[in-house]
């Protein structure tokens, strides 16, 4: 659970003491930047306590995140940023513990962590760049780049179909999952919030963009010409509506989607799904997670699942507390002479 | 019928019967009936590979040992005194294990056909000559035990069931041992199978009798009562005392114990007793793998817990990396890899000391980490608590090294005073002022600026450190220095653990030098030789890196450092690799059997050098 | 894709020829032996060329299945099992590759190179036995044990969510999974040949007992008097019905799934969701998927999807051979007097 | 003006400036114009540890050296004889590297207000008496540059991006060069757009002409022709070698070439170079991490491939428990580790020889593997060609190191004569009579036999393996055998590798021995110091694991070893381990700084012994 600051007479904070002071040295351009800026805008915003909260990363441009905030940080193992995330926070579960990692980092080497996190649903907010591509080892492909993609691991086109990292997350068990953009700064923010209230495992993807190896890989949902047609904004309880003149939407036959012109034909706004964030189910949020691999479909940018379970850390400190309970206290006395015992005199 | 009975010093006896016929419950009471005599003991149980092989057969049998007198007992014994055999694949299995002194007790109802068959004989070897010169105790304990719970309304299943306790029974009255305290047992165990209970008494009773009334069994075995130290025991297997030490060690030091671990034979069993003392706040993680296992306990250790990760060789090859990591952070965590035979999967059951090297330079880089060894199952509990107290005290990973042997292996535990248990130190810090993260004191050791600390935030990683600021650092210089820093570090250490002690002359023609679970063959073989009249001197590692500060001095007041080891000759390398002494001196003995030693085959060896 | 041996003449096999010979070592009772000899069985059905079939597995009781078949066999390292196969299957794509592994080996050390396989469609077939328990270790809880189960390491229960194999793999991208039990001998057979004509990633999770440490785990799907009302069949084309007396029915009501009584009220067999197991649109399957976490929901054995797409070894051949004849093959000349070269004579 | 032209037998040129001023291109050129006079030549660039590190600062600095001559040439040279500072911060960054008989060309045009500050000078070192006493040629190169391009439309940017080639121009003339070669490589570079075209070529020109005709260059090099032995020749650095070796092998062995991989500095350009050969049946995997690499791998080279895995020391640490199942399965299979600064993390991009231990020990159980070791960049080529001979003849794991600086750094590769390479021999067999998995060879080899042969149809796996049929075997007896028949395999491989040479008098006071690639830098300080009349010997280990046989006859004729290396002091320790040399005549001489050693580093070192 996310602590806040509760100290009233604190001064308040502002995004510049949540960072480091040290110089930042991803490339000039990099969407990582506005990641940063957001991320110390929203914990401004929460007045979040700098000294109980911890980042954790792996290895990669991403990953070089913790050594920019002026909150505790451990820059770790290419892969292990959310096992080591799982150990902090369930021997400290009073901790806000971050994860920022890539998609290489989280969803290649990282993959085992990654389900098994979010599959325990431990508390830990997981914040993926995913700039589709392995930025730091200057340009390798990853798990989400395109099919066919040529890099320099694939000079003839890659031949791996990209993990869809909704579905993935939400095929391991994901409680909240939430999609934005590094160019999109209110709705990154925003999410970061919505990540921080949430009690388990927060998985957030932001789209990234790498100016040096896959520069425009997002321009279709970030560029302002474009993104209106491209991108559907998910809010709770609202009618799923998207393009420049809001006049499409999302409508479901069974559990198939079909895009549909509101203003056109049979069809009206009342015809839209209406989205659910706390929907148990996990079908809407798969359905969502499709779109990314449906021709013509917008991608959903927002909250596309957002509930409650008790968390790893919970699950632990509660059954810590009850045993203890029930046995007392464990004592050195009781532990060392307990079991089958004799003396020699 | 005239009985008559013996004083002996020790005995060893060895239970072996199918998976199913209850042999190390057996072995089990028999123990405690020893332990109350208090007479020191060391007992080992022999598992079958598999989980439940095919009953009769050779892969199901399963085995107790226990060895027990009232001088010093250091091994579980090279060869039984009496070999219980409670089926033909029992005695077949353990043929190779026996000499002609050795007292076979076999169940004779279970050598019929069908038994025979799946044991692999082709004829009766109670009747082929296989067992001349051996003393042969016949019994036809099926049959007996059976009578014996006659009219208790047992199935013929429950009542076969209860043939154990008639062994036992016939133990008890061998070695003159009151049977009570087993009945007092039985009674609490079955209590709610009133019919159960009193069948095995019956059984218990009636293998006593048995052995009391019958005409083979005509000399009955008296051990003196021993003279063990003073206070309060229990016995403990190798996995309990790591685990007890580990706990121990948590609440002395008042870190809370964090264990990340992923289960593999033979080390699951300290994770599953971990893992019952959640009123000890204690944290245990069944991670995903052993990656997950350590980098759990990576977290934790981040996050101020006393933090472990236990496992063996194969799992100990996945935590390489992240054995890394902690040396560039410097953080506490110890890593108990209970070593069993290698390579790869190699023999999971079975044990072996062959995982040092790699615990020595198994990183790549200069990554050193402190690596300690446990010597017999009681010294597990110590080396845990000294692995925390360098880990905490230095802030770096320990590696502890125990194996298969110990771990399963089981002897009476001296319950320590709490009060002289070491104390511990920490470089715990909540102080700003002047907080840097790689700032070191006196031992080189940098601060533990612990999450929720306020004002202390900082970060930490893999990436080389700038000295005393913790800032990543790209340059040539530093670097050089924090290479040296770290290693300066580990190598100090030395002066803080206990000098190389030297049993007999410190001065001579041969010592023999071990490390790890060899202590107590080469113990008794040194007894041996030396009770023969030679000279020869003994000498055990409890610590491999960095090793104790005096070995050179000791080693070179030798001749010759014979060095057993159940490996291809590891310490022998270390050895040579990590001092400058003489390399034409060290003898090795090498055995890679899965087995612990033989006293015998140390003896041997030891007296050949002697008469050269 | 699956070799059969195509020579008429040979002698045709049985399923005794598809063993090893060597002394089968599991526990008297143990749900593994089931699955040996419906493999052979389907294996002799298919006569599948033994000299062209290996065999995959990492460790674990049921990872021993390769020392039981007449075929290649190679018993790898726990968790590697999908990794060894991608290599075998990629440098042989001739070659039939079963992996046999169970639910520790899979999908909590094997977890990454599982996804992995999946997602890069690779044709290997892998057959989890899931025991929902470690049983080689002797009895620790298994990322797929029910929570709260009191484990040799849970001995208060477990406090970890399990794993759903099915919405986990299709959320990784599984082209076939299937569900059956080592008891269900005719479908257990089925499901094996069904997976052998599948050319990418055949997943099938199959339900075994455990004697010694999770005995009876499974009985409501394989009891006779229980499991007509616990396990829906799935069938191609055919609208979903179960029970004892094949009354109930699945109704889908937007995309969440009801249990209706086909002979009460307004409800008829025609209300019943049909299936389509080649339904390229993962949903249906996750749908499915999710039963397993309803209460009171049948649990559906069958191929819960079966649809293609090139796979791994397909693409990198294909890949290799355009090259080729863009390039002509390379020679040692070629190779070394390649860039830019200069001659001292 | 006066120009004079003086004779010079070998210079090392340094080019350094922002990461977006095209240095390494300007290398490259300058480096095929040298390749072309026959010279002989290693090159060396140093690239920022950022990937983009902001313009103008030292972080963003990219450098590229090159050091030729009519000579044998072994290292990228210690200081250069000419700076090219094309930034305030270029110079900043190599003022360390230079001493003041370097000649330092800079762009003044750089040494702005803006451009020093982020360089981090506080006033102008061109103008504040830092570079007193140093050969300072001042060359406004930025307008310059502008000027030579002026009339062809660029845009500013455009024309500035120019300068690089004007530097270059200025190097052709002071090195007496030929500019035709690098006109003709702008040509067809910048075909598709001629007016960049005009400009570089006018700014190559330009600076040629401002050289010969400016008054500040008043001294030209002149170098004669040098005496490599004939032959046609390609520049190839470590990496690319490697590739190429392998690939060689792949061609020679008639085995196909699977590479199963995961991207890691310094290692990715060999999976890249790699993933280009498809056209010769290469395969190569990027895999979702290190273990699945392995894997992969693991699996295709059971499948009949000559199977590669490559990474860098935190891969290597991933793979450690596959290696172990390569080691128990025996298969062919070569794991190729770029070494770079550890632990850890490390310093990814700089080098370093620390995991030479770990190659050698870092598995758990008895698991040799043969080690190798490349000593140059196209020694890259022969170890990994040889590497896959061992694999393929002994059906084992092979380990071979390289490093960061052999990854990096090129020189000229006289390609072979294909039919003088070494053949292969393999235990590939399809004969189904009286095969065995694990029957052994002469040379202690086991049969390799590919899924897919009719009638071979085995089982094999990471469990102890019977001899001969490779049952599971859980036999004391058996485990031993099979340690030792494992260990031996790998011990024999002595005998098939050449002998260990020793380069001047093979007896005497001192032998400096190295292994990797301080090769280059110990060959020039001993044949500096031999210049100067001493006596020293040189020897050089390309095989660490086994020795070559012959290797404790060679160092008994030393009285003292010296043993140079980028660590602290592995060699050392693997030698004593290994052998019964005498450990008090190793001197150890540790460099760790995550860049090659300097010559005179190791020259001053067996000067100081010698004088002794
Ligand atoms: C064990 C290990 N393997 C490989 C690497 C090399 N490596 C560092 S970062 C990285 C991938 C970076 O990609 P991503 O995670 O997407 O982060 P990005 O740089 O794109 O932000 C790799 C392969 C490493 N440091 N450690
Ligand atoms: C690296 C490694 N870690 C742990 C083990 C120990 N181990 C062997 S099998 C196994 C789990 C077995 O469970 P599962 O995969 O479900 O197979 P089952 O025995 O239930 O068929 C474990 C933890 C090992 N052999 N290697
Ligand atoms: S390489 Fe790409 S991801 Fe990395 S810092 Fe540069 S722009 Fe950002
Ligand atoms: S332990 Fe369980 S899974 Fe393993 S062989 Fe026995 S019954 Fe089968
Ligand atoms: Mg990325
Ligand atoms: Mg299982």
């Amino acid at each position: 659970m996310t602590t806040m600051t509760d100290n009233i007479n604190q001064i308040k904070l502002t995004p510049k003491d949540y960072s480091s002071g040290l110089e930042v040295k991803w490339c000039p351009g990099c969407g990582d930047y506005a990641i940063l800026a957001q991320i110390q805008k929203a914990f401004a915003d929460l007045q979040l306590d700098k000294s109980n909260t911890v980042w954790v990363s792996g290895i990669g441009c991403s990953s070089r995140f913790p050594y920019y905030m002026g909150t505790y940080g451990f820059h770790t193992l290419h892969g292990r940023a959310t096992a080591i995330a799982t150990g902090v926070k369930v021997q400290n579960p009073k901790l806000n513990v971050w994860v920022a990692t890539g998609d290489g980092d989280l969803m290649s080497i990282g993959g085992n962590h990654f389900i098994h996190a979010l599959r325990k649903n431990i508390g830990i907010k997981i914040v993926l760049f995913n700039n589709e591509i392995y930025g730091l080892t200057k340009g390798q492909y990853s798990p989400t780049s395109e099919y066919g993609k040529k890099t320099k691991s694939t000079p003839y086109g890659s031949v791996d179909y990209p993990f869809n990292p909704a579905q993935i997350s939400i095929g391991a068990g994901a409680t909240f999952f939430a999609r934005t953009a590094d160019r999109d700064l209110k709705h990154l923010g925003e999410m970061i919030k919505r990540a921080a209230a949430h009690s388990g495992t927060a998985m957030i993807e932001v789209l990234q963009n790498c100016v040096i190896f896959n520069d425009g890989a997002f321009e279709d949902y970030t560029e302002k010409d474009r993104k209106d047609d491209n991108v559907l904004y998910l809010e709770h309880n609202k009618p799923m509506i998207f393009g420049k003149n809001k006049d499409k939407g999302i409508k479901l036959n069974g559990f198939t989607p079909e895009i549909i012109n509101i203003n056109e034909g049979n069809n009206s706004i009342n015809d839209c799904w209406v989205h659910d964030e706390f929907d148990t189910n996990p079908t809407r949020a798969m359905i969502l997670a499709n779109f990314a691999n449906i021709d013509g479909f917008p991608l959903p940018f927002g909250v596309f699942r957002d509930f409650t379970k008790p968390s790893l850390e919970e699950n632990i400190h509660n059954q810590i507390a009850e045993v203890t309970k029930q046995k007392g206290a464990g004592t050195l006395e009781k532990l060392l002479y307990s079991g089958n015992t004799w003396k020699i005199d | 019928m005239a009985k008559t009975t013996k004083q002996v010093t020790d005995v060893t006896i060895r239970f072996a019967g199918d998976s199913g016929d209850g042999m190390q419950l057996t072995g089990t009471q028999f123990t405690e009936s020893v332990a109350n005599a208090r007479l020191d003991l060391i007992t080992l149980p022999d598992y079958p590979a598999e989980i439940r092989a095919p009953a009769g057969t050779p892969a199901g049998v399963s085995s107790f040992q226990i060895h027990f007198g009232n001088t010093d007992i250091f091994t579980p014994g090279d060869t039984p005194d009496v070999l219980v055999a409670m089926n033909p694949a029992a005695l077949k299995v353990n043929m190779s294990k026996i000499n002609n002194e050795t007292i076979i007790i076999v169940n004779t109802d279970s050598f019929d056909n069908k038994n025979l068959k799946l044991a692999g004989y082709e004829t009766n070897p109670l009747e082929d000559g296989t067992l001349e010169g051996y003393q042969v105790y016949e019994v036809p304990i099926t049959s007996l035990t059976n009578h014996a719970v006659e009219g208790l309304n047992l199935t013929p299943k429950e009542a076969n069931r209860c043939k154990n306790f008639f062994a036992l029974g016939m133990m008890y009255w061998m070695f003159n041992r009151p049977i009570e305290n087993t009945i007092y047992w039985i009674e609490k165990k079955f209590e709610k199978s009133p019919n159960i209970k009193e069948a095995n008494i019956s059984a218990l009773k009636g293998g006593y009798n048995y052995a009391d009334n019958n005409e083979i069994f005509t000399v009955r075995y008296d051990i003196k009562s021993g003279d063990l130290p003073k206070g309060v025991y229990r016995n403990v297997s190798g996995n309990e005392a790591t685990a007890l030490g580990l706990v121990t060690a948590s609440i002395k030091s008042g870190r809370e114990l964090f264990l990340g671990s992923y289960p593999i034979t033979p080390a699951s069993e300290i994770l599953q007793a971990l893992s019952t003392y959640k009123n000890y706040n204690v944290k245990t993680i069944q991670a995903e793998d052993e990656i997950a296992g350590i980098a759990t306990a990576i977290g934790a250790s981040y996050a101020g817990a006393l933090a472990v990760t236990t496992t063996s060789g194969p799992g100990l090859s996945l935590k390489t990396e992240a054995l890394g990591l902690a040396v560039m952070t410097e953080l506490p965590l110890i890593i108990i890899d209970v070593q069993r035979g290698g390579p790869s999967t190699g023999l999971p059951t079975k044990t072996e000391q062959a995982d040092l090297l790699f615990a020595a330079y198994g990183r790549h880089g200069e990554a050193p980490i402190p690596v300690l060894a446990a010597k017999s199952p009681v010294d597990c509990f110590w080396m845990a608590y000294e692995a925390a107290r360098i880990a905490l005290k230095y802030m770096t990973p320990v590696i502890l090294l125990t194996d298969g042997y110990l771990a399963n292996g089981s002897e009476p535990f001296k319950i320590p005073n709490i009060e002289e248990l070491k104390k511990f130190e920490t470089t715990l810090t909540t102080i700003s002022e002047g907080f840097a993260p790689y700032a070191r004191n006196e031992n080189g050791v940098r601060p533990w600026a612990i999450p929720g600390t306020p004002g202390l935030e900082h970060r930490i990683g893999g990436l080389e450190k700038e000295n005393i600021t913790g800032n990543v650092s790209y340059d040539g210089d530093n670097h050089e220095l924090m290479v040296k820093l770290r290693a300066m570090k580990v190598k100090n250490i030395a002066k803080d653990i206990p000098e190389l002690e030297v049993e007999g002359e410190k001065k001579g023609k041969l010592l023999v030098l071990g490390w790890g679970s060899t202590h107590g063959a080469i113990t008794e073989a040194v007894r041996n030789v030396r009770a023969k009249g030679f000279k020869v001197s003994q000498a055990h590692l409890n610590y491999l890196i960095p090793f104790p500060e005096n070995i050179t001095e000791v080693l070179n007041n030798f001749e010759k450092i014979l060095i057993p080891e159940i490996n291809t000759g590891q310490l022998a390398k270390l050895l040579k690799a990590e001092t400058n002494i003489d390399p034409n001196k060290i003898i090795k003995l090498n055995r890679i059997k899965g087995i612990p030693f033989k006293v015998s085959t140390i003896e041997k060896q030891i007296l050949t050098i002697l008469g050269d």
